[in-house]
């Protein structure tokens, strides 16, 4: 069995292995393997090519931007997503608007280290997948699965442009896979994770598992509910979304993220405006509450959604 | 109990006493307190008691307790995630200390950050968010406050670590104090890592303290180890900035003799460096002093360390008892106008 | 006459004058009087409450914070809106988060010169309110009109949280009022800027003006169009919106900002999921396109929202 | 004629010519035309033909050019809004600069950004971001590259005003860069104004030059107005950094002789520190060395005027030929990645 920070290692170790043009970049990643491990034993396999930052979030990104530009394919690790915010200058403003200004491509990869865990608090648990989405010339990938966390790392690497690759710190260890795949869906397209007649969630990243188990409690009272995977949320595959709710007639959009302007907002806007009138109901949306990220585990599972409150939503959307 | 005690009646108060053996005594006896508090808190969390990380300030307990020993009522306190010493000597109750990493409702948090990020702004300790450097400039607008307000002679100190002098928040707050010339003491701890990062994977100058000049500040070097040297450098530095000498740039070197956090063996570190001058554990040379200079004896000691464990054991205990925050009765309001409020609307209208 | 940025500095000159705990911070807004004169003659009459910034806004947003908390009422001025992405962490993690952690209010008032204007270019045209309303424990105002500029602004100072101030520079010179309010709707309450049956455009800022430009349009063919000034895009009055809305069946969300998450989509997810029933057509968005704000001013007048495009989307809208 | 000359063919390249005389009237006409291009343009700009806002150089093309021609080809330059004289030398063309303020479609950045904001990433010339301080760290980056991919010998240059040294962006880049010991040479331009802010808003060092030993760099400071002065500091600067002494930290002095843009008169500049040293227009100062040193006589300096003059109304009446962006031609696209582009869906599908 391999887990999903395993699958995140072993991307990174492939791509180190087959382009001489990778390299890592961010604190703690070298000897140490870095604060999750994910980096593990990476800088003895490939020496010279798995570097120690100082902390330094501005200039760790401003020089992956810089090698990009030289022909070099960076992959950042922020130490926790939440350390972005310092960095936000150079992948906003300056890997964002590269192409298009001057044309030149800015294949960056950055490692976001996502979303909350019981204890983490404020500062090391957010979910920065809309604060990126928003700003035009980035890609934004949320991997679900171990499948994805690897196959999608491949590709974010390939990719010619900056992407944001949120992994989910609750899923590193909980979640395992008995293999890497092959294959996998391209980029921009979402998953079907379960099929179902009923009502569609759509999520991404975490929230996936906790749909998939409301999934199974609803399955229990008879109700077939589909769940799918947005897998990268910018681009945002409104046509698997909208051919979801075109069998199912009902949507609930669910995020860990703050609810204004998050993945639920943009997918409901779209579904409203491009799918109005295969709805048979009104749209549901479910997100974290209002509030910084608690520390205490009692007050960060009702912060989030979870299972129990996935199910109360579909059952109040499939009454409606 | 909980909350921040009167300076002038915290139990080992520094006061302004010219007997610098009773100063030197009571910071001992806060770096004793701070050591047996975390290493109670370190042993809960090998016990899984304790959610989330635990981070401890052991070997620079000096340097730490020195900085908030020569702050008074008035001043401010910015520390980082080593400076229990510092807190108590500042005034933190021990309760604040439990109760938060235990994750009782009644902590000064409330549940809704935990361990090292904790304060009491209003009583001029700062809660630390966790981007290192941002608190400075902070300091300084607390300072820049009091300046608007005709307060005379408040200090500000800000705590930092090796690794936090990358930060660009770093260069910009020390700048600022600079241009303003605001009372801060900034206390560089230079304890040769960050997390497994060796100090020249963050900075190639000879000295760290050569960064003073650059800010047109004054510059202090200290042997971390030793608390005398502290209490008189540190002390001095707060002293000066408090009679109007602008920002005080003290850099003091040690060795963090812990992992970064309790989930951390440190192998890393090299041995040797353990040997050395730096690695020398400043609250065993404290205590040696102590004894030699004949400032206690060695029973006086004992009570001291039987003192501290029973202060910890109590706050403990009465943490434990404490109630978690219930999720029912958060009102998950992150405004202080709370009818400006959002979000219950954006969920469905849950009935449960 | 007086112009929507003398109301601003009207504000400010108001705010010193009767609030002693009033100061403000910035670059070059002391003696010069700012780089759009938003302060001008205000460091004169206000001698040492009225500083200078260095180029530090880290620190410049850090230090405001820290005074709030010490019982000020910092004002701090951005340059740009643009520049605000250096200040970022300060004011999303520490400003935002401080009552909510330590029950300590933190009243500051954030000035972000926003939006576009002909060549002004990708970092002097930002529309960055989407990006701060995604984050708990902030206010975002967005003024349309030269009496919110002044009445809002006063608003912001005396409110206990940290207010982010989007005041649109396309609006400094060109819009005039006659004379400053004496009474304003209060903070969270939309502006119904002119009434109509046929369908509602919902919008704020600069747009508003398109907006109404393209209802007087629409008038010409005897369509009759309502349409919704947010004045504050969170809180967002969703109230507002609906009635509206219920009246008139239609809606279609109009931002300068990027699409994504933006708040054209916070306000469809809202209509959709609330007002679902009272849709008689698909609802509509129009946003800037999803690229950096150009320089040219050609390719400026088609990469945001005008009123001939808003009139445009209504036709549709309307015939649907 | 658009686009990057190699230096080797550009009309007064510096070459590495053992001949001071040679070198420096070479930088003395990149100078000149610099100049006399931004002259045309601030002309052009008060008859309100220019969209945005026009920054020049005045007063501090010694160092600009003085950076520019110290460079090479496979080098890097990130200059800032006040170096066309270094742009010129580096290798820009002169059509760079006029198609790009004049706004056509066919300059560098094809009317997406204007005025200053250009550049040939390409060619090592980066278009800067507005955001002070950005760009030296992707200058890093750049010269991590050439590291990994075996490249020697290369050097980046970055330009800052006095005004950006207080950014944490600066801090973290020249840091890295000594930590990395990249061959970058910062060069610093202290025109004693940031906007209007004197330079005691922004530090209170003695000398600028002093945050050097911060950084473990080595420091130069430069007579900024001394066209000779800088081609020696600064040439000397990046010949170190080339041969593998690591970042190089200079600072140049001299005044802004204009407004911070076109649209601001400056009136805030104490009129008697342009009668100081600091004040000297170091163009009219390099002429007249030219002339005294009979490195040319007037004949010949006033042939350099004219084709000076010559070049910039070619550039301008050429530009003025060219059409403007058609927004129905722009592909509105901000990927590489075309397919991944997302934005009409979320338009309504206008018919029009
Ligand atoms: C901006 C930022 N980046 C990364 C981190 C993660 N982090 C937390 S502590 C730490 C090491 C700090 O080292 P140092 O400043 O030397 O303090 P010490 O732990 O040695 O006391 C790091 C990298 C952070 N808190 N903030
Ligand atoms: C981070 C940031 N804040 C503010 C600005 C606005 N701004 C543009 S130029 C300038 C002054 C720069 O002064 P200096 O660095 O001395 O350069 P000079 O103009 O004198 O060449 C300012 C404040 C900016 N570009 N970036
Ligand atoms: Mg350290
Ligand atoms: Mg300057």
């Amino acid at each position: 069995m391999i887990t999903y920070l395993e699958a995140i290692r072993e991307a990174q170790s492939e791509a180190l292995e087959k382009d001489p043009r990778v390299y890592i970049y961010g604190q703690d990643i070298g000897n140490f393997g870095g604060a999750f491990k994910a980096t593990k034993n990476l800088a003895q396999r490939f020496p010279g090519r798995v570097l120690d930052s100082p902390i330094s979030e501005d200039a760790m990104m401003g020089s992956a931007i810089g090698a990009a530009m030289q022909g070099m394919r960076p992959i950042v690790e922020m130490q926790f997503a939440d350390f972005s915010t310092v960095g936000f200058n150079q992948i906003v403003n300056q890997a964002a608007t590269l192409f298009w200004r001057s044309g030149v491509s800015c294949p960056i990869t950055v490692r976001l280290p996502s979303g909350g865990t019981p204890g983490s608090g404020p500062f090391h648990s957010q979910s920065l997948e809309a604060i990126y989405a928003h700003y035009p010339g980035l890609i934004i990938l949320t991997p679900a699965t171990v499948e994805d966390a690897y196959s999608m790392l491949l590709e974010a690497v390939a990719i010619e442009d900056p992407v944001i690759f949120c992994e989910h710190k609750y899923l590193y260890y909980h979640l395992k896979a008995p293999s890497l795949p092959k294959e996998a869906l391209p980029v921009g397209k979402a998953r079907i994770a379960r099929a179902g007649r009923d009502a569609t969630v759509v999520t991404y990243s975490a929230m996936v598992h906790e749909a998939l188990a409301a999934a199974d409690e609803l399955a229990t009272e008879g109700w077939e509910i589909e769940v799918i995977d947005l897998r990268s949320i910018k681009p945002l595959d409104t046509d698997t979304v909208l051919a979801s709710v075109a069998r199912t007639g009902r949507i609930l959009a669910v995020g860990e993220a703050w609810p204004w302007g998050g993945v639920t907002a943009e997918v409901l806007a779209r579904v409203a405006t491009e799918g109005f009138n295969l709805l048979d109901a009104p749209p549901m949306r479910l997100n974290s509450k209002d509030t910084p990220v608690p520390f205490h585990p009692n007050l960060w599972g009702t912060h989030r959604p979870t299972a129990r409150t996935i199910s109360l939503a579909l059952r109040e959307l499939l009454r409606a | 109990m909980t909350g921040m005690l009167p300076l002038s009646e915290a139990p080992y108060a520094a006061g302004r006493t010219s007997d610098f053996s009773e100063t030197y005594r009571r910071a001992y006896r806060w770096m004793l307190l701070a050591r047996v508090a975390e290493e109670k808190i370190a042993s809960l969390y090998r016990g899984g008691k304790i959610t989330g990380g635990v981070f401890v300030g052991r070997g620079q307990e000096a340097i730490s307790v020195a900085t908030g020993i020569a702050l008074r009522d008035g001043d401010i306190f910015a520390p980082l995630i080593r400076d229990q010493a510092g807190r108590l000597a500042f005034g933190e109750s021990l309760l604040d200390f439990t109760l938060t990493y235990l994750g009782a409702r009644s902590g000064p948090m409330r549940g809704r950050d935990g361990n090292v990020h904790r304060g009491r702004p209003k009583e001029g300790l700062l809660p630390m968010i966790s981007h290192l450097g941002a608190m400075g400039s902070v300091v300084n607008g607390m300072l820049l406050a009091h300046r608007f307000q005709g307060k005379k002679h408040t200090v500000g100190a800000v705590s930092l670590g090796d690794g936090a002098t990358s930060t660009g928040a770093f260069h910009e707050f020390i700048n600022q104090a600079a241009v303003e010339k605001l009372p801060l003491v900034l206390v560089i701890t230079n304890n040769q890592f960050a997390y497994s990062t060796p100090t020249n994977r963050q900075f190639v100058c000879a000295d760290l303290v050569d960064k003073a000049i650059g800010y047109g500040v004054t510059g202090h070097s200290v042997d971390g180890t030793d608390l005398a040297a502290c209490l008189q450098t540190i002390g001095g530095a707060v002293q000066t900035a408090r009679d109007g000498g602008g920002p005080q740039f003290v850099v003091a070197t040690s060795l963090r003799l812990a992992g970064h956090g309790e989930h951390d063996d440190s192998h890393y570190i090299p041995p040797q460096l353990k040997e050395t001058h730096l690695g020398r554990d400043c609250l065993s040379v404290a205590e040696e002093h102590i004894l030699s200079q004949k400032w206690a004896d060695a029973t006086t000691v004992e009570a001291w360390h039987r003192d501290s464990h029973t202060q910890v054991e109590e706050a403990v205990a009465h943490s434990l008892r404490e109630a978690a925050p219930d999720p029912a009765r958060e009102d998950w309001c992150a405004l202080s106008s709370r009818h400006l409020q959002e979000g219950p609307e954006l969920h469905p209208p849950l009935k449960y």
